[in-house]
């Protein structure tokens, strides 16, 4: 496979693929943060995760929508506001669907798996009667088309860059709230011991209700982002959850840094694959390594050793 | 509307046509009403295409209707939810042709439906009017397939790109399934006949959203066209990134052909980033001809401004209007009657203007390029001056 | 400082306290003695909220803490240490100490609680889950302590101690006791232990207190009968 | 639950129940139904064949499989092969460039058939086919799995990772799968033509009976000592461990043979419909089919087949009457099944039903379980 | 244990000999020898975090090994699968009970029968007058005759214990470990507890964890106290609990 190119001709190759490889490591680390909070952390099951993302995405587009018809002198900053408020509303509604159904749901985890599976279904069929069965377009500020040429080969696409810092920031953002704050120390004690926790002091409703929160939310960003590359449809979420969930587990459920980890093998996995391959095989050659690993590596890449 | 059926002229009024005399196969005919089916997905991923197509079939009927019916009689109709999902296809067929009898169906997007419903429709002898553009490789007694089959779609774009843009090497990609598939088989063949080069062909499952590769390949290889045919959601991330990766489609090369993106389509990747793009279908919303601009009315005003009208939604249109031809030159909705009476049969009030229907039950019609414009509708630059003859099994293509 | 007054509790229709009174003043360590089954555990847990209260009281100080959820008694003074010790396994040692300051606000562990327990501050940065049994009890006493309680609650805490530990477990809550004026209340099965550290000896059996004694002059005889059988 | 306390096979609720569903499917629907509506439920038992399968694996074992649509899928390819082969003689495929193959590998431009289809010109292989090649392909899964000890939702994970790539590989090489079509237009089985009336009704009792003998089969299982050994594993399989187990032996023979009740199942589907394609091996299925079992109970043999119609019938009759919004329905269902009746439908018989029975015991009358 | 020592290895029916496995450089043991006699009831005490745990922990297969060997009458158990050391005969009791819930006492037992450990010999297993009559004899052995149907939840804890410890009986392990069995018991129950020991001690070698040093002396032939993963003394109870090492780091002033 690699007769067909010359030796200069496969180094840019392999730095092309390596970006784009970053591009799809971003896309994975945005959709699978919130998934490693809920489900790393939480242990919440969220097969409508994507659909919290494509929420975020409809903001996005009705914002963008807003700024258009109303402001549109400021469009090239609609971004940032739609983003925000995508942040928002899917974490508002996620707390309130920790409210109203995965609080009864903590000591049955593997039920939350048919809950939200019921939930996806709903917010599915919500987004079609709202905004119609057809995908949507949002319109990307003019600043973030195009590229940056590098070499007459290589390009940096600059949404995405944009699409990479973003990541990085809110992987940061992430850490820090759950490594290096009081509030982090909270969720995971919560998570460990629900009832415990209550008894030293933390308000478990409070932190459970929050931490599911921000995590919709951050899957809410990452929807946003995704108007930039991706399409907006009522059932768009259900394309990414396979490997969000995948790249949640590969990293080892509880590993932040796992996750992240994670998302930067598969990503560059595929993407250099799929340059010698087709896309479909790419695809199945990388989860099939996913799941070989898995099965010698059954904690996930980065998991806690602990004593049974 | 039964008030203005007695005004009819004679020929066109039920009483003229004895529910006993023209439904001999206990169909769901009245004397006041025929029932027929609309299959699609309202939900699920295709829900996204087949909208555009239920709302065209039920433009029709309505517009029939007020027209006087068919022999006479109002078309009511019963819809069912493909959901996406073939089996359930089958399912809903098999329901509206046993259960509800009904004198046809309006159905089906992808062929993968349509495959899954035709075993359905020859063992219980319905009538499906098919709208999509597909792979051909099928004719089936029971099926008018109202979209073009893959030959009239392909050879007369490829042949206008090479004549007057001078193209001369060509990068195919596609979705992963037959039609794509076999329309770049005819494509390379084609353009192999032509002398040129294809360098390179690639497919990506349904539903993916990275295309970063296949444009880094594209830069590598610079071909003068890339040759399209990525359907769905995936779409829009495949115009997107293209766009982002510096791809200029306004400029001369490459230049992009499409067989896969109507007007539906635009709607969700955004004008802006399909700007320059070439597309070769049969029918695009911009035809100026009056048919069309009263088929574009009547649309917009039943489903609001806002709404855009692609290829397969037009060829949607064309199934109830085919049906009450036939129908009206059969003097009977008995299916064999019309599946003799179809061939033959011309519509000269079709929105992409005159068309006709082959023996082998699709149509005859024009092939056109369209060029996308950032407004998200397509100029019409190229039109075949006659009918393109429908060669579902074409010679030297397989 | 803690007031019972008529207290009941149940798990669903099982009702395990039936009207449990008693009132322990501020700085008095009470050994709660009983055998297996008799509701020593779910005592603590009603107290801590844990199991939901049917009827009667629980004050702590001037205030009436009957109707607030587990944290909230937190806040309120009362501090827990579980019969199996519940730490947080996968938290370090420190971080589960830590937990224990939600309610004082303080940012780092006062280093009193490493005083008492040194082993804590050795392994500081090991995993809770991987510390030994009796290592986790130690850990467990240290987070509840961590929250400034005004009324210690502990279950069975020598469970899984070595011998020389559980002695100078009661001279250190005494110690605690006497420092802080704390209130505690230790369940335990094992005699010598609950002479060595109480003020007063209470036996409970079937939910109710069948036994209230101060130490000095005690029938342990008598409260061995209680035990045995 | 129920696991032999009393030593016999079935106990009295049991025997009802059993009897209940017997006289619903082999004598309630066929009286009821035209045949359209007996071959949906017919459709539809095909799918509970999963489900028995899944309360073993899942109820029992602990072990929740999220790509039982797999096995579903390669049970049901495996006869879609042989019918699809026998469709397509030379005669029937003349129109093509090379006829006697099937239509879609010529429209691959496949030229002959590929050595691995050449088997299932053969009934009886095709037969041994349909539950081996899925419980091998079980067995290598689980043997990969749980000797290294991959287990809770990390398995579940895994298997529908595994569900998609079958799906992507299926999709990808149409030229011998037929791609995302599937293989359609199947018509006879060793010259019977399963299209007719009669053939669907008749290939329906055929599934009824079938379903009952893997229904009897699940039941001898769960009473066994094996029945109990999974129950022991789901709470503590350290324990079972030390007490002399090899517990990846156990989870391996039940897996698959859940794996074989989805095969036969599978078969059973492509017989009714006629055709069999990639929708049925992914992950979406693969939920639903879970879905089936959690709605009748995951602890519940019977109640797996009660679930499967009541989800099947609910979601045919919401779509039929709100083509637009019956979605809605299906979700508020499963959220209620998790929120209201954790154990579905045998919980409710449990709860109410069988309550009523211990009042009315001198004279029990027949029974009707939820539908 | 020079004494020991100087016996002919195939005198003892374990032998623990430089064990050792460290967790990321921590060695929770360290270079351990030791050796259990048949027939005797040897107790393992020490500070907690000794290592006694993790050391039963290394010999029924639950932890692997870094270094060392652990032969159980001539079989080297560190090679071999938890099932396999289980069917060698050696039995093992966590600290926690650990029972199955959801079956019955009955149920338990029967579970444990040392019969149909295969798949397919679980399949065909059947209920006969041999097992019947086994577990009633196990069930009066662990005070247990009048439970037999219940579920195992309701037991007490002091009965669940009992309930394990039948659990392992009913396989006729020649070693049978325990990792603090009376821990959680009441006085009463403890004393019942050593009373039961005593009877299975007959044919049998136990080894025992625990902190409990009255119910330590009643059934101890021999204690080994381990200290920071090493051997910090062996002998009688009263030898060892005069060791003023022992003092120091476990009994206390
Ligand atoms: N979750 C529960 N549900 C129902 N009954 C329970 C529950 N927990 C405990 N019980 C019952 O409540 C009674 C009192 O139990 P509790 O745990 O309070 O006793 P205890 O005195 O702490 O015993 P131990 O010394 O064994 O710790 C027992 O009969 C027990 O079976
Ligand atoms: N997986 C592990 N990772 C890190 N340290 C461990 C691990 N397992 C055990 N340890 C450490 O090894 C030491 C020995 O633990 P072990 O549980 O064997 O002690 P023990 O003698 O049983 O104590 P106790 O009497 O308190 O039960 C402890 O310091 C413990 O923290
Ligand atoms: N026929 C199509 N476009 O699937
Ligand atoms: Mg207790
Ligand atoms: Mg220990």
């Amino acid at each position: 496979m690699f007769a067909d190119y010359s030796w200069g001709e496969l180094l840019s190759i392999f730095a092309m693929q390596g970006f784009a490889g970053l591009i799809l490591f971003s896309v994975f680390v945005l959709m699978a943060l919130g998934l490693a909070i809920i489900f790393g952390q939480m242990g919440v099951i969220n097969m409508a995760h994507g659909e919290f993302m494509i929420l975020g995405a409809y903001v996005t587009y009705l914002v963008s929508r807003l700024f258009e018809t109303y402001m549109p002198a400021l469009f090239g900053i609609y971004f940032f506001i739609a983003m925000a408020l995508a942040f928002v509303v899917a974490g508002a509604l996620g707390m309130v669907v920790e409210w109203t159904l995965i609080r009864r749901l903590y000591k049955r985890p593997l039920d939350t798996l048919l809950a939200t599976w019921g939930l996806s279904l709903i917010l599915q069929q919500l987004f079609r009667s709202v905004f119609g069965p057809r995908e949507v377009g949002v319109t990307i500020p003019q600043w973030m088309m195009g590229s940056l040429p590098l070499t007459d080969t290589i390009e940096v696409p600059i949404n995405g860059l944009f699409v990479m810092v973003l990541a990085m920031s809110i992987s940061a953002a992430i850490y820090v709230l759950m490594f290096r704050s009081r509030w982090g120390l909270q969720v995971r004690a919560v998570v460990a011991n629900r009832t415990m926790a209550d008894a030293v002091g933390i308000n478990t409703e409070r932190t459970d209700r929050l931490t599911f929160g921000i995590g919709c939310g951050v899957a809410g960003v990452a929807g946003a982002a995704f108007t930039m590359i991706g399409s907006t449809g009522p059932t768009s979420g259900q394309l990414y959850i396979v490997d969000t969930f995948l790249v949640v587990v590969f990293g080892g459920a509880g590993s932040l840094i796992g996750t992240i980890a994670s998302a930067f093998s598969i990503s560059q996995a595929q993407s250099i694959l799929e340059f010698f391959l087709s896309g479909s095989m790419a695809k199945v050659l990388t989860l099939l390594a996913v799941v070989g690993i898995l099965m010698v590596r059954p904690q996930g890449l980065f998991a806690l050793k602990l004593r049974k | 509307a039964l008030s203005a059926s007695l005004f009819l002229p004679k020929g066109l009024r039920a009483q003229d046509f004895p529910t006993a005399a023209v439904n001999t196969t206990g169909l769901a005919v009245t004397d006041t009403e025929v029932t027929v089916g609309i299959l699609h997905s309202v939900t699920g991923t295709m829900s996204i295409s087949e909208t555009g197509s239920v709302q065209a079939e039920k433009l029709a009927i309505e517009q029939i209707n007020k027209m006087g019916g068919v022999l006479g009689r109002q078309i009511k109709f019963v819809q069912e939810d493909g959901a996406s999902d073939w089996p359930t296809f089958a399912e809903k067929a098999r329901k509206l042709l046993v259960d509800n009898k009904v004198a046809s169906v309006m159905g089906c997007w992808t062929s993968a439906s349509r495959k899954a419903v035709l075993p359905v429709f020859e063992q219980y002898n319905g009538m499906l009017y098919y709208p999509t553009f597909y792979e051909g490789l099928e004719q089936s007694p029971n099926v008018i397939y109202t979209g073009q089959e893959a030959t009239q779609q392909i050879i007369a774009g490829l042949d206008w790109v090479t004549k007057t843009k001078g193209a001369k090497s060509f990068y195919l990609l596609g979705s992963d399934y037959i039609w794509p598939r076999t329309s770049n088989k005819i494509a390379r063949k084609h353009i192999e006949k032509l002398g040129l080069e294809v360098v390179g062909e690639e497919y990506y499952p349904l539903g993916h959203t990275q295309f970063n590769s296949v444009i880094n390949k594209i830069k590598l290889k610079k071909p003068d066209v890339i040759y399209a045919i990525v359907v769905g959601g995936s779409n829009v991330a495949f115009y997107k990134q293209l766009k982002a990766a510096g791809i200029d489609m306004t400029k001369e090369k490459p230049l992009l052909l499409t067989i896969s993106v109507t007007e539906d389509e635009i709607l969700g990747i955004g004008g802006e980033n399909i700007d320059g793009a070439y597309a070769c279908m049969k029918y695009f919303q911009s035809l100026d001809n009056p048919n069309n601009v009263d088929f574009v009315k009547a649309f917009k005003e039943m489903y609001g401004n806002d709404i855009v009208i692609g290829d397969v939604t037009q060829a949607a249109y064309l199934g109830p209007w085919l049906w009450k031809a036939a129908v009206e030159k059969a003097g009977s909705f008995d299916i064999d009657k019309i599946k003799e009476a179809s061939p033959g049969i011309e519509l000269p009030t079709a929105p992409e203007g005159y068309v006709k229907v082959h023996e082998n039950h699709h149509l005859w019609s024009k092939t056109r390029v369209g060029h996308a414009q950032a407004d998200g509708q397509y100029k019409v630059v190229f039109e075949t001056s006659d009918l393109v003859e429908p060669d579902p099994f074409p010679e030297g293509y397989q | 400082m803690l007031d019972i007054a008529e207290l009941r509790s149940a798990y669903g229709e099982s009702e395990i306290l039936h009207g449990m009174s008693m009132s322990v003043p501020k700085g008095q360590i009470v050994a709660i003695m009983g055998r297996n089954g008799m509701g020593k555990t779910t005592l603590m847990k009603t107290l801590m909220g844990i199991v939901p209260t049917k009827s009667g009281s629980i004050r702590v100080g001037d205030k009436d803490v009957t109707a607030m959820k587990p944290h909230e008694r937190v806040a309120s003074g009362i501090a827990y240490v579980p019969q199996g010790r519940m730490i947080f396994s996968a938290m370090t040692v420190q971080e589960n100490v830590e937990t224990g300051l939600t309610v004082t606000g303080e940012k780092t562990v006062p280093p009193d609680i490493y005083e008492l327990f040194p082993v804590l501050l050795e392994m500081k940065n090991r995993r809770g889950g991987n510390l030994s049994g009796g290592q986790q009890q130690q850990l467990a006493i240290a987070r509840a302590l961590a929250s400034k309680p005004k009324a210690l609650l502990l279950d069975e805490p020598t469970e899984g101690i070595q011998p020389s530990i559980i002695r100078e477990m009661a001279r250190t809550l005494r110690r605690i006791r006497d420092e802080r004026g704390l209130t505690i209340i230790v369940s335990e099965q094992v005699l010598s232990f609950a002479l060595d550290v109480a003020d007063r000896v209470m036996v409970i059996e079937n939910g109710e207190i069948v036994h209230d004694a101060p130490r000095e002059g005690i029938d342990e005889a008598k409260i061995a009968r209680f035990l045995s059988v | 639950m129920a696991t032999g306390r009393d030593g016999r096979f079935l106990n009295r609720t049991e025997m009802l129940g059993a009897a209940a569903l017997a006289l619903l499917v082999f004598v309630l629907l066929p009286l009821a139904l035209d045949p359209f509506r007996l071959n949906l439920f017919g459709k539809y038992l095909t799918y509970a064949f999963v489900a028995v399968g899944l309360v073993l694996c899942w109820g029992a074992g602990g072990i929740l499989s999220l790509g039982q649509g797999i096995f579903f899928g390669l049970g049901g390819y495996a006869l879609a092969m042989f019918l699809k082969l026998e469709a397509s003689t030379p005669e029937a495929t003349a129109i093509q460039s090379t006829p006697g193959i099937p239509d879609f590998m010529d429209w691959n431009q496949i030229t002959a058939l590929p050595g691995w289809w050449q088997p299932f010109h053969s009934l009886t292989f095709t037969i041994i086919a349909v539950v081996a090649v899925p419980v091998i392909f079980a067995f290598i899964i689980g043997t990969a799995m749980f000797r290294r000890r991959v287990g809770g939702v990390y398995f579940s994970i895994i298997t529908q990772a595994i569900a998609a790539i079958l799906t992507i590989l299926i999709i990808g090489q149409q030229g011998y799968t037929g791609g995302v079509n599937g293989i359609t237009d199947l018509r006879t089985l060793n010259g019977w033509d399963i299209r007719t009336d009669e053939a669907k009704t008749v290939l329906y009792f055929v599934n009824g009976a079938l379903l009952f003998g893997c229904l009897a089969l699940a039941q001898f299982v769960r009473r066994s000592k094996l029945g109990r050994i999974l129950i022991a594993m789901r709470d503590r399989e350290d324990r079972v461990r030390f007490s002399g187990y090899d517990v990846a032996s156990f989870k391996i023979f039940v897996f698959c043979l859940g794996a074989a009740f989805a095969a036969i199942g599978g078969a059973m589907f492509t017989l009714q419909v006629g055709f069999m394609s990639p929708s049925f091996v992914g992950i979406v299925p693969s939920i639903e089919m879970v879905i089936f079992c959690a709605v009748g109970g995951r602890n519940s043999i019977l109640g797996a087949v009660w679930g499967t119609l009541l989800v099947n019938w609910a979601k045919t009759t919401f779509s039929e009457g709100f083509p637009e919004l019956w979605q809605f329905g299906m979700g508020a269902l499963f959220i209620a099944v998790v929120l209201v009746f954790p154990d579905g439908l045998a919980g409710l018989w449990k709860q109410h039903v069988e309550p009523l029975f211990a009042r009315l015991k001198p004279r029990p009358s027949a029974p009707q379980p939820a539908e | 244990m020079s004494a020991a020592m100087s016996d002919s290895k195939d005198a003892f029916i374990l032998t623990v000999e430089d064990l050792t496995v460290s967790f990321d450089g921590f060695k929770a043991v360290n270079g351990l020898n030791f050796y259990v006699e048949p027939n005797e009831c040897r107790v393992i005490i020490g500070p907690n975090g000794a290592g006694k745990t993790t050391v039963l922990d290394l010999i029924c297969g639950r932890t692997k090994a870094t270094g060392g060997s652990v032969q159980f009458k001539g079989q080297e158990l560190l090679k071999m699968r938890e099932d396999q050391i289980v069917h060698a005969g050696v039995g093992r009791k966590f600290q926690n009970p650990s029972v199955y819930e959801d079956l019955t006492v009955f149920e338990n037992l029967e579970i444990s029968y040392p019969r149909g450990y295969s798949v397919f010999g679980a399949l065909a297993f059947r209920r006969d007058q041999a097992v019947r009559d086994r577990i009633a004899e196990i069930a009066e052995i662990i005070f247990l005759q009048n439970h037999l149907q219940e579920k195992a939840a309701y037991l007490s804890h002091g009965q669940k214990q009992w309930l394990e410890i039948g659990m392992l009986l009913i396989q006729d392990p020649e070693l049978l470990m325990l990792d603090e069995p009376v821990a959680g018991m009441s006085v009463a129950e403890r004393v019942k507890t050593a009373e039961l020991l005593n009877r299975i001690i007959a044919d049998r070698s136990v080894i025992v964890i625990e902190h409990d040093m009255k119910f330590v002396e009643d059934i101890a032939t021999r204690v080994t106290v381990l200290h920071q993963g090493k051997l910090l003394a062996e002998g009688s109870m009263a030898h060892v609990q005069a060791d003023p090492k022992v003092i120091e780091v476990y009994l206390g002033h």
